[in-house]
């Protein structure tokens, strides 16, 4: 029973979503609600995550005419990296994806600059890597990525620092005991935070679950990453709280066994909907 | 409706502009290699007058 | 009065298509001379065994 009142949601949910998506111009407002509130069907995804990252205009008549300025784009700067020797064949492609990002943004070092990369590329990099496995079109992820950097940074680079703080307030309503453990053994203060609010997860859950919570920070939330770190604190609570050293529950909460975490992330975006509210208008 | 069509037409060109860009910021880049290019070589062709007049 | 914001906004995109293909056409002829001048600079480099080792 409980199978098809999700399947039968599923399917309403689709069709609501196929509704807005004929549209024209798209109602990227109601695009954003809807994926604030559901999950997207994996076959509309990347197509969403570009209307709300603004890599398609609203306008469907224009999509083929911009998609073409986007893939020029890309080939652009590519072919220039390449010349100028900056990528060369057996460049990893997040690499290539990086120095894209560098040129674009007027930050690319210096060829001969052997400095390794800062702690913002590996965040970039580490996106790119989860980006990868989600968006096979090379052209579709390098956008991909760079929007969804871009925006982050942009729209929750002020907000980022705060995280933290609203994780332990969230933690003293859910689970104080946890919290005074975690405070305690002075493990707090080193959760690997830049892994979770700075990474957005990638490389910490696995992209079938990752999804997910990108569907909610693509579409305006960067709150869903506290409740995301808040499940997996309690999941992990029996471990953690019988390790007493924060070099011990740093290890386990950096090397997250890969199962379980689509329970988690559903836990996560249910308890911010319970504390955020529902998005409700229209749909 | 003429909100709709300006608003098609903001979509592309800001597309465009992008494009734009990016191929602006190549430029500038490959001037400023070719800059560095030109030094050492002349620097290069000081250094090994041999060459040069080979 | 709708053909005349159509019209514009056609101009618009023209333009900066132009302004592109300008752009493009500078940034081939500059990754020309760069792929020319890495060629000369490897070829010098052999010439020259003495002063890279150096």
């Amino acid at each position: 029973a409980y199978y098809e009142k999700v399947g039968f949601r599923g399917v309403e949910e689709k069709k609501s979503l196929e509704i807005l998506l004929k549209e024209n111009p798209l109602d990227v407002e109601k695009l954003s609600t809807f994926s604030q509130r559901f999950p997207l069907p994996s076959m509309y995804r990347i197509h969403v995550w570009k209307v709300l990252l603004g890599i398609l205009p609203p306008h469907s008549d224009s999509h083929s005419l911009v998609g073409g300025y986007r893939r020029e784009q890309y080939q652009d700067v590519l072919e220039a990296l390449e010349v100028m020797r900056f990528v060369h064949m057996a460049t990893p492609q997040t690499q290539v994806y990086l120095r894209m990002f560098q040129l674009e943004s007027q930050v690319l070092p210096r060829r001969s600059d052997t400095t390794p990369p800062d702690e913002e590329d590996e965040d970039f990099l580490s996106i790119a890597r989860a980006m990868e496995e989600i968006v096979e079109d090379s052209v579709d992820c390098y956008w991909l990525i760079k929007c969804f950097v871009n925006q982050f940074n942009n729209k929750f680079g002020d907000s980022i620092p705060h995280l933290p703080k609203s994780l332990e307030h969230y933690l003293s309503v859910e689970e104080p005991r946890l919290l005074n453990h975690l405070k305690n053994t002075g493990a707090l203060a080193m959760l690997p935070y830049s892994l979770w609010f700075r990474r957005c997860f990638a490389g910490c859950l696995p992209e079938s679950s990752l999804q997910r919570v990108w569907d909610k920070v693509i579409s305006g939330s960067c709150k869903i990453l506290v409740f995301v770190a808040v499940e997996i604190l309690l999941s992990y609570k029996i471990v953690v709280m019988g390790t007493s050293r924060p070099e011990g529950v740093v290890n386990i909460l950096c090397n997250m066994p890969q199962e379980n975490t689509d329970a988690i992330v559903t836990k996560a975006i249910d308890l911010w909907h319970k504390y955020c509210g529902t998005p409700m208008h229209s749909v | 409706f003429l909100e709709d069509v300006k608003g098609q037409a903001k979509g592309e060109l800001q597309a465009s502009e992008s494009r734009y860009q990016a191929q602006r910021r190549v430029t500038q880049l490959l001037q400023t290699e070719l800059l560095h290019l030109y030094s050492r070589l002349e620097m290069e062709g000081h250094a090994c007058p041999t060459t040069a007049s080979a």
